[in-house]
């Protein structure tokens, strides 16, 4: 099995399903000739045509507003947005179009389509190239919320995101996006939405985390271990529709936890984590749900290392989670 | 092909009272001319039928298109079947003209058991897949850029298909007007805009809307072509859009048409335009009544007359009155219904929510 | 003290702060000659005139980025936003733009303006007239994020709002817009922001609520109270910042809390007071916080009586969690 | 007053090697001239000098200017300081034209504790508010409906100011450019809109951003003058916005400017263009050079010799070089400094994060 990093298995997803299927179609900014700035649309264009892979106008209302209207056609358009931070033109279009075309029209017209877009800090990228913005997404129902968080499972849920009937927000966490690698099975397989997968299993914490904070989250996994501490570790993969299950079970388990995220605090995903834990789990809770999460302050330049989660804040987290 | 167009050019085929310009009169045919006028008044009766109807409380809400008929059925009468419409809001009339049924309409208005969308939105928000007509939604503008990826869609697909959307004046001023004909002018998209230019934006006038020229005039920036047609004119809309489809179907690009009408009543049932615009403007404008000037046309071909126009009111009114009873007694949609077609499947968090609105009612029965 | 619907005394808080304060300038779609399709900005144009009242062209992202840059030049806009359903097309210029400014430039920079926008059901206004999307901004840094259930407070945040040096989204719950009544003093005075009003005082369970829900829990609170179980019922009023103290003084006083908003559940500001309660009074609490919210579906049109949280709904609540 | 566009008219002053149309040459004097080409040499040294810089990995990212220093100093000369510009991120020119000291450039892209905007945005992102430079961010476009806004105010103020936005050929596809220009239009606002019409938007060329004959004629759906000018000839960019600033103070309204150069160098750092655009593209844009061509223009005057401009090179180069090393002795903002500004007061909610960051620094150390 070839060793891939996260770009190089998205790209390879890509290439899966266009061959597969011809309603599959790969559009936005600068993904034709150049095959993305992160180069995850790499010789697509030579591959497919430039029918097929659009390098679009720089309008991200365009792009959405375009791919919502090949996808009602019957297409199956994957758009680009080149930064999950630069999104917000098409938001319009994706929380009252794109979400709510099967609901409004009676089920008459569908959206499948697939926004991939890198999100997240951790490249000195500052405001504008950093943010973590899936909790906009997570509030809208009719979408689904997917973030991988290695090669395997970037590749697979791509896989099954296009092939889902519901409209995804597929976020890639550009900080990892070379700097992990792992075995990627060639040609065709899937890992399902709405499935989260225990990385880790463990008596004392469990850890909820996705996304690029998988790293971090492992690594105080780690450090935890160290101190006779067993982490059972989540990653969530989908985080809408949850799978709840996962959580609850694990935390019924561990009676403990801690949500890791880099988005803003407050109104974050954890908040949502931490709610359905009260709600599911209240009598079997030993301490209190913890939130490890950027500040609720714009993502900085100069201090993002102390904006970011990292393993030692996620740390004096579980230790405190466990004392409690 | 699409003439080009200066910022004044108006393009008309029907004098005020009637009278064809031969040169320039497409010759629709006679039964076409008089399916065409049936649809117009059963439009207008409607529209007028409906309004009173909301103001006795039977319908929530009701938007209408009197005085912007023959803008939407001459530009709707130039398409194929196959083709996709995104209709704003103010084009019910396309719709009946591919055949949608005026119970269908109603079950929408409604919001009844029967209603193709499921009572999920509000009145005049329809949905008619079998006609290929596009979910309407309120937001502005959003249908444009839509109508551009169909038409590039249909085109990828090798389909004979163009896609057409309308929207209002005001509509002109929103980014996704911009991004929509930017995108159709790039990629040559077999599309066509058509702007019901009726003057008004709910209580904002056009001077206050945009200071171009014309709407038409703004085709330039992207590169498409522009035309100005007399909207109430309904033989020089049909010409229009007939030419900018044609031209569209084969490999042409997109064309902006601007037909220039008038909103005749409210913005819609929750406005008042008394407030805000004079009186003589309105009174100005009916005397360009496309449906009167269109009759005028029929008379003097020797295809109709007043006597057949008395009835068919009346005959229309009775329809409408006679479908409306039946469709009142069709009860809402079921409670369960709501939590449907979010997704394709019912996912776990929303089979719970459905649940616990089950067990609620329970208690409260 | 005159007795004035809600929108008469927004009206009114707009005359009071135009005449002192000629920073102020308001604009939107149908403001001035209309007065606003629900007549808050009625009269305002004859007094003020065309340069201060403005109409505008109906584009949602050029009435907030051409009052931010106002708002950075030195005036104090109040643009309004006709539904808050349709102010996606604006919410680049919110998120990324207004919120950021005073951040981003170093203090430099500064926007205090007032976004005002009718929000909520109830109107049979379907998907696109009805929505509550504050946890958008809840979520957004830098904002400020204001709901009045009453004319008295909507009059005095409103004035708060204008000169706080901050940006705020000032929703106004459309449903009570003319239901609700009550004495309003004439001229200036304020309600400060950032501060929750407890509503009723009571000590088995703590109702937390804002905008139109209050009428809904304040019901439930009287059903409840014939049952025997008495709510201490708190009106947020400023949801960002939070006034977190009196929520948490509440609650550890109750122990029990149900919090209710109209807005879809999922990554709602509900999930935010409970984890938020989660870490600030886990030992307190004697029953999970509950959340009584709009479901996980688009704004529905026929059903909307259904999914709008209701006294019933808010009462089966209590009691479960008195019960608890 | 601002002439009327053709799609093709290039309004310019001087030829390709300086020599100057005496007809229309705005006779700027010596002094500023030389001031002029002093300023871009600056800025082209700077630019080299720090891609050099992030190269050496000694900053992170860098966005110059290198080809576009006539279309931002000549368009920034013909202001007033008390005139608003809104910069997109490649006119740190117009910055050190009205007096933005080297030194903070500097501090802002190592995001340092003497930044004047803290550290806070990635670099080139800067901010002055002295020099009454806004605040620059990333996402295209948003700066121009805020120039318009700024713009009304001023006049609202009854203040002697204007505006001036710039922004790139590819942003004029963003829905805020169509909002922009339509709100300058419909108030007459006192503002400026300078497109860099660089030719690029990243690997976009300009014929797949927009099937327009050119920018400036999208002047005309919004009906604002338009006007298009060889944008590396700096008398010829001074003149135009010189003449839509008289036209904006004096309440003639808004002028959209398009500045046809090219961007000679890579997008940005992160940038290789030679995977998507040919190499003889460039070179024939290299002997367009702006500063070249301004240099034969002095030269041609007599007040500058090819000995003047060795010295100026080497001197610019060095005072960079000694800056850069103060610079970079700075330290880092302060912790603490993270939970500042993002309100005028700390709420509560900050201040408890901001403790536990403390709390959790100690534990580390
Ligand atoms: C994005 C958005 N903003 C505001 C509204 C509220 N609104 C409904 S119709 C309307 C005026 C539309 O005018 P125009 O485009 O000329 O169409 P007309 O109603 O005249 O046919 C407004 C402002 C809306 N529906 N969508
Ligand atoms: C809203 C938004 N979308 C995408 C980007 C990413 N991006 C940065 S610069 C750029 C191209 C800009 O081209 P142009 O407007 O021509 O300006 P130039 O860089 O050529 O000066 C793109 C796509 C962005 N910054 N903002
Ligand atoms: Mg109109
Ligand atoms: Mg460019």
């Amino acid at each position: 099995m070839p060793t891939l990093n996260m770009i190089q298995a998205l790209n390879d997803a890509l290439k899966v399903e266009m061959r597969r299927d011809d309603r599959v179609v790969v559009m936005g900014e600068d993904v034709g000739v150049l095959g993305g700035v992160f180069r995850v649309t790499v010789d697509l264009q030579q591959e497919f045509g430039s029918e097929r892979v659009m390098d679009t106008p720089l309008s991200e209302g365009g792009i959405i507003g375009t791919a919502i209207g090949m996808a009602l056609y019957g297409l199956r358009p994957v758009p680009e947005i080149q930064f999950a931070d630069f999104i917000y033109p098409a938001f319009d279009q994706i929380v009252n179009e794109m979400a709510k075309y099967r609901y409004r029209s009676g089920g008459q017209y569908t959206c499948p389509m697939v926004i991939r877009t890198p999100y997240g800090g951790g490249i000195r990228g500052g405001h504008y190239h950093s943010q973590s913005n899936e909790a906009y997404f997570i509030h809208t129902p009719g979408l689904k919320v997917v973030i991988p968080s290695n090669p395997y499972d970037a590749k697979g849920l791509l896989l099954s995101s296009i092939r889902d009937d519901d409209p995804v927000i597929f976020m890639e966490p550009k900080r990892i996006y070379r700097a992990v690698k792992g075995e990627v099975p060639e040609g065709d397989y899937t890992v399902p939405l709405g499935a989260a997968k225990i990385v880790q299993e463990g008596r004392h914490v469990t850890l909820i985390a996705y996304g690029a904070m998988m790293q971090e989250t492992l690594q105080a996994a780690a450090k935890a271990a160290e101190e006779g501490l067993q982490c059972e570790v989540i990653d969530l993969r989908t985080l809408l529709p949850l799978d709840t299950d996962t959580v609850v079970q694990s935390v019924k388990k561990t009676g403990r936890c801690v949500v890791v995220h880099e988005a803003a605090r407050t109104g974050g995903f954890g908040a949502e984590v931490s709610a359905i834990l009260m709600e599911k789990a209240f009598l079997d809770l030993e301490a209190p749900v913890r939130r490890v999460t950027g500040f609720d302050t714009p993502f900085p330049y100069s201090l993002e290392h102390y904006y970011l989660p990292d393993a030692n804040r996620i740390l004096s987290a579980i230790r405190e989670t466990a004392a409690f | 092909m699409v003439p080009e167009v200066a910022a004044e050019d108006l393009i008309s085929v029907l004098s005020e009272n009637g009278i064809a310009d031969k040169a320039v009169d497409p010759n629709l045919s006679n039964a076409d001319l008089l399916n065409l006028y049936r649809l117009m008044v059963f439009n207008r009766v409607l529209d007028e039928r409906m309004v009173k109807l909301q103001r006795q409380g039977r319908i929530g809400f009701y938007i209408g298109s009197v005085g912007e008929e023959a803008t939407v059925m001459g530009s709707a009468f130039a398409l194929q079947p196959q083709d996709w419409i995104f209709p704003s809001y103010r084009e019910a009339g396309a719709a009946f003209l591919r055949g949608f049924p005026l119970r269908a309409f109603l079950c929408q208005l409604m919001g009844n058991r029967e209603d193709l969308t499921k009572g999920r939105q509000m009145p005049n928000h329809f949905s008619a897949r079998p006609y290929n007509i596009v979910s309407i939604s309120s937001p502005v503008g959003t249908q444009l850029p839509q109508a551009v990826g169909a038409a590039m869609a249909a085109r990828y697909r090798g389909d004979d298909s163009i896609s057409l959307a309308y929207f209002g004046d005001g509509t002109s001023s929103e980014g996704d007007f911009h991004v929509a004909l930017n995108f159709a002018g790039v990629y040559k998209a077999p599309v066509i805009f058509v702007c019901r230019n009726n003057q008004w934006a709910i209580s904002v006038p056009l001077n206050k809307q945009t200071a171009s020229a014309t709407i038409a005039i703004k085709a330039k920036a992207y590169g498409i072509d522009g035309v100005r047609v007399d909207g109430n004119d309904l033989p020089a809309v049909y010409q229009v859009t007939a030419a900018a489809a044609a031209k569209a179907r084969s490999g042409g690009g997109a064309t902006l048409i601007e037909a220039v009408t008038y909103r005749l009543s409210g913005h819609s049932t929750s406005d008042d335009p008394r407030v805000y615009r004079p009186e003589d403007e309105v009174a100005q404008w009916k005397g360009k009544d496309p449906i009167l000037r269109f009759r005028l046309y029929l008379e003097k071909k020797g295809i109709w007359t007043t006597d057949e126009d008395a009835e068919l009111f009346r005959r229309v009114d009775a329809d409408i009155v006679t479908t409306l009873k039946e469709v009142e007694a069709i009860p809402s949609p079921p409670a369960e219904s709501l939590f449907d077609d979010v997704y394709a499947q019912v996912p776990p968090h929303l089979a719970e929510q459905q649940a616990s609105l089950w067990a609620a009612q329970k208690e409260d029965h």
